[in-house]
């Protein structure tokens, strides 16, 4: 895949970057619809999540920020579909797809977009903090590279234990450059903590593009110095994003190992909703989206012999889904605690 | 004299002071191309190239960092904090080392350095985004704290930061951006600045006496005005600097109104209107005719629900009530 | 009853709790296998072995941040930092996610977690290793803050902080670990324990109260024995925790005796001092014969020179001057 | 050299590094006494300097932390001697040699030690905050890492300003694990700063060997996934320390390319003055005394033809200067300002 970049201005705060290509190919992925199909219909699920929470935002019935993971679906549904229930996952701002692949309901998270007493954190935490203790699902951290160590913490708790966990971390390729990060890194790497490193590479921190945040623009190789191992491809195949997140998830069960992968993938909305991305080109997200993982997820499922009616009923069973969400959300009370939590007694 | 925005006057005021001085320079994420996450330096890698407004990846411990070096050899620099809520990952950066070198190089190397950014909470952001750190920074010896509430001051008081020789922690408001002030054409003189360490008295009153800095200024003279309808005269003081705190003048106001209200958006605990509070009870205690009331946010880290987040902040109407029961009224 | 150090009653404490709790492990720079900066963690290793004392490197940010995501999922994390002075490159996973994690969860993540280890000024050590953060940890909802000032208060604090289902920052005194006191046998049961959040009064007196934590409770008995001399009665009470504050412990002793010195090792402004003078003057005033009088270390980063350094920190000559202003006496 | 090494024994916490051996031939490097001359009389001094105030130490006449860098010498020294009077250079805590290196006198710095109005700064800062405008040297750093930055922000400057000067940063191998550290590396990196990274690893972070606190024992190799060059030797031949340092130093003036460079070394003390260092067996001390960089030192500047008579000469000379300096330090009065420089007017 040829990647879309920007222009590089010399100066002394554009750095000169050592471009690494991806070692990645694009051949196929074996899969079945049984596999597939679940797996396209949680994107989906998850795209239409997001975008009806685009739509309550633009009428002012969701506030403060809102990171939506449109067109990076592949990564956090292939990566949750390499775990068990009993797995750990830790996550940024950008959370609301890693919460429902990890399990948290529809409801529950347009509730707490909505800041109801029903929501998934009852309306305390918002966008950035979904929390669900029944899915394992750690979190969602706001602050950039903070929640590394805690996923090496929880990882810790399970190497402690020996209860076979495994722990996943999502973070973007901004966070690359912050303390926490590299601390995560290395504590993980010296105590073999069972954790794996997602940074999902989507090209951009809020508008800053990878080549003036990293003097290499291949986050995976922090690995190198720290004896980890490391792997690196394109988030556009949930399959793919599955199996070789798997491997790293093996490699971690069995042997505590940890692995530091980078996916390759692209947002295609900007930052929050309140970043109309002017510092990308209209051909850039072009490009990226004529590859959109969604669209290849669907035609790859027929490729393998869904039918289509099967396809549009599962459509139509999301659409309905999302819309449940909604009117959940819409129709549940306002949330009314904020003092009981502060200490628990 | 313009009415200009807050977030125009801070622009201005970098633009200002860049075109005058070489050596300073702006570094923080999002603060070139992207013009800023707040739009405050909008147009200012224009005007002055990657040079000298520089885009950092996110490590504020790092870039807080370079900062402080730069400034040790004779830059001046402006680092942006996207919001002081991340400045927590650099705090050890300005207190241990921009507060401290002047003193362990013993008055070598001055440290002629900004840290700005929004702060205190916005609308909706969560509890990790939603801080009011002023206390922590003006507990510092060594930093100056300054949290201008106007355009006006604003642009004076990041003027005078800018040229100040000792670290200045410049905490603008981030719900503030938009309030506009009349800001007088700049002469190129000193009455461009506006001195670090001088109160402002935002409104004269002759029956009670409220403290408040930043967004929270704005929240009194709310509340002066609902009050004024009662009969009762507010005086509004905006310290404008926390560090060093202009007590003189805060006092002048206690002791002639007999009466103080402390309002601030924080927690309560150890926040800086505690300080203050200690402050007016030790050189006014003899003036007070009531015990100082201090209004805060509650102290909980904040909810995200709009309902909740009003609930904990405080408002006008709560300063309304602190005012009553400093009067006794209720 | 055994006389035992300071040092020692922190040990037994993690050392009984340890025993008593296999969830419960330590984790800090040189806890193992040397035993501890300040020899606290003595012989933990060789009793638990390396899997429950973690020696880690220097990486407090991550080894605080391992601490919150082990106490997510069930462990009960002791973090030692080798000092607090550290604990500012780590102040980020204290403030923002142990402190608020339970709340942001909606309830559902608590965090048991006991952040220790030595605070405040030791000899000499300059200004990056002498400081007194007390305030920056008090000020945040959803820490517990915890500051014995004898052997017998850090043995039944800290057993108690470490079976408390909250984040507690407890700060020992980096110049107590030497002094002793009287320490019960352990019984198993929960005399064993201090509750976190009750005051101690550490001598009684009616005529002035003096309001100190961690060290500053022997200088300010040292100053009662001196005042004794003249006849003046001073009554010491020892918050012991900071948050949450016994207030009405405190307002009682000074409604009982009208006058109160408050007395920290750290900064002035925005001390802790300021908040405890705060509550003060709120529940006491109409009780209040004078001012309250506030002594802390002057307003400077650590100087390196043992003079310079006596004369920045209180002693017991300044907490009796103080007492004299406020008994009129001078 | 064979290195020493303490057991490791297998556990959760100790991991099971990746030893990687050193790339360094030990072949002598070629001077004459003109340059070897005056670098073994700034290491003599410094050795003699940190004695002398190891006896203060115990006399109790100097107070607090105090970290000698005995051993380690030919770093500083070897270092110093590559760059000019208007190069910056930063350090830890254990800095005199660094200091006394870049042009601090004795005097000044054993005043210092000894809490004196005479002391490089006034007594103010103390053994780890010794600071020298007059020679560029930006100080003495007591919170791990945290400096790394500060140098990173010199070499900024440099840059910003075209005045062609560079920074050498000093740290030690444990300070690698930290934030500030991986910040202000990838920083250098990113914006290619002039400064040069040295990582003075002497085995040991406090009572922590290598092996406890690193996933694999190379320093050097975290440079890799920043592109930025990076070097790796043993520090026991100060001209081959000068040598390597002029390299890096070369390359930063003419490129503005930082390197990461690490000098394997030993402290033959414990961490600091407080501390008997019995995690180490007498052997391994041993072992690496017989390579006493000083020693070695000495005899080649006989092997290269300096007579006996000449370096007899320089070490009376050398002993007359830190005796002069302990009675200045110990006639000197007391500091007496320290309100002064809280706030510059
Ligand atoms: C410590 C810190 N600094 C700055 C920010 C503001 N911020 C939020 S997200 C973001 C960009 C992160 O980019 P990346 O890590 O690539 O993740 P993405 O948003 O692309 O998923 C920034 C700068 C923050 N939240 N925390
Ligand atoms: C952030 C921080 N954590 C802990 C310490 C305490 N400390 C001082 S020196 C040191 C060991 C440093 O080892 P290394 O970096 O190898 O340098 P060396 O002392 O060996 O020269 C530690 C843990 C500190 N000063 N700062
Ligand atoms: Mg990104
Ligand atoms: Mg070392």
């Amino acid at each position: 895949m040829g990647r879309v970049r920007g222009v590089v201005t010399a100066s002394m705060t554009t750095p000169d970057t050592k471009r690494v290509e991806h070692e990645d190919s694009h051949e196929l992925v074996e899969t079945t619809p049984a596999e597939l199909g679940p797996l396209y219909r949680q994107m989906l699920a998850i795209r239409r999540l997001e975008e009806a929470s685009a739509k309550a935002y633009s009428q002012g019935k969701i506030g403060g920020f809102l990171h939506l993971i449109i067109g990076q679906e592949a990564v956090c549904v292939g990566a949750v579909a390499a775990i068990e229930q009993k797995d750990y996952v830790v996550a940024t701002y950008r959370e609301h797809g890693h919460a429902y692949a990890k399990g948290v309901s529809a409801r529950a998270i347009m509730a707490e977009l909505y800041g109801k007493k029903t929501g998934v954190v009852k309306g305390l935490g918002g966008s950035m903090h979904i929390f669900d203790k029944a899915t394992n699902f750690l979190g969602g951290y706001g602050i950039v590279g903070g929640h590394v160590p805690i996923a090496a913490g929880a990882a810790f708790a399970s190497k402690y234990r020996g209860d076979g966990a495994v722990t996943l971390c999502f973070f973007g390729e901004g966070a690359s450059t912050i303390g926490g990060f590299a601390e995560g890194l290395a504590l993980a790497a010296l105590w073999k903590l069972p954790v794996v490193l997602i940074c999902e590479n989507n090209q951009y921190s809020m508008g800053t593009p990878v080549y003036r945040s990293l003097a290499v623009e291949d986050v995976s190789l922090r690995a190198l110095a720290h004896g980890m191992p490391r792997d690196r491809f394109d988030g556009d195949d949930v399959v793919k994003v599955k199996r070789r997140i798997a491997e790293a998830v093996e490699r971690a069960r069995t042997t505590g190992e940890p692995t530091l992968v980078e996916v390759i993938t692209y947002r295609f909305r900007g930052h929050s909703m309140s970043d109309p991305g002017l510092y990308r080109t209209k051909d850039e997200v072009e490009e990226w989206k004529r590859r959109d993982p969604l669209n290849r997820c669907r035609q790859r499922l027929l490729d393998v012999g869904m039918p289509e009616a099967e396809l549009t009923a599962m459509e139509e069973d999301v659409k309905a889904e999302i819309e449940d969400a909604v009117k959940f959300a819409e129709e549940s009370p306002p949330a009314d605690e904020y003092m009981k939590y502060v200490v628990k007694e | 004299m313009a009415v200009i925005s807050y977030r125009e006057a801070l622009n201005q005021a970098m633009r200002e002071e860049m075109d005058r001085d070489p050596n300073v320079f702006v570094m923080g994420e999002e603060v070139g191309h992207y013009n800023g996450a707040y739009k405050v330096t909008q147009g200012l890698l224009q005007r002055f190239s990657e040079r000298r407004i520089v885009d950092a990846p996110i490590a504020e411990m790092g870039f807080a960092g370079i900062g402080v070096g730069a400034a040790m050899v004779g830059l001046r620099p402006i680092i942006e904090f996207m919001t002081f809520n991340f400045s927590l990952v650099a705090i050890d950066q300005i207190v241990n080392n921009a507060a401290k070198i002047f003193q362990m190089s013993g008055g070598q190397y001055n440290i002629p350095i900004v840290f700005r950014g929004p702060s205190g909470p916005a609308v909706q952001v969560g509890s990790q985004h939603s801080q009011a750190l002023e206390s922590y920074y003006a507990h510092v010896p060594g930093l100056k704290v300054v949290m201008p509430s106007t355009a006006l001051d604003a642009k004076g008081l990041l003027k005078s930061a800018i040229r100040d020789e000792n670290p200045v922690v410049f905490m603008e408001g981030e719900t503030l951006y938009n309030t506009t002030w009349e800001v007088p054409e700049p002469t190129g003189g000193a009455d461009d600045l506006i001195p670090i360490g001088v109160a402002d008295i935002k409104r004269e009153g002759k029956d009670i006496t409220l403290i408040a800095w930043s967004k929270m200024v704005w929240t009194c003279l709310d509340a002066a005005k609902v009050l004024a309808e009662e009969g009762i005269e507010c005086e509004v003081v905006d310290p404008r600097t926390l560090r060093p705190l202009d007590v003189p003048t805060l006092v002048e106001s206690v002791k002639k109104t007999g009466r103080c209200v402390i309002v601030e958006i924080g927690w309560p605990v150890a926040g800086f209107g505690a300080e203050v509070a200690y402050q007016m009870q030790r050189h006014c205690m003899d003036s007070l005719d009531a015990p100082i009331e201090r209004v805060t946010s509650d102290d909980v880290p904040m909810p995200y629900a709009k309902n909740l987040e009003d609930e904990v902040q405080p408002q006008v109407k709560d300063v309304v009530a602190a005012v009553r029961r400093a009067l006794y009224l209720e």
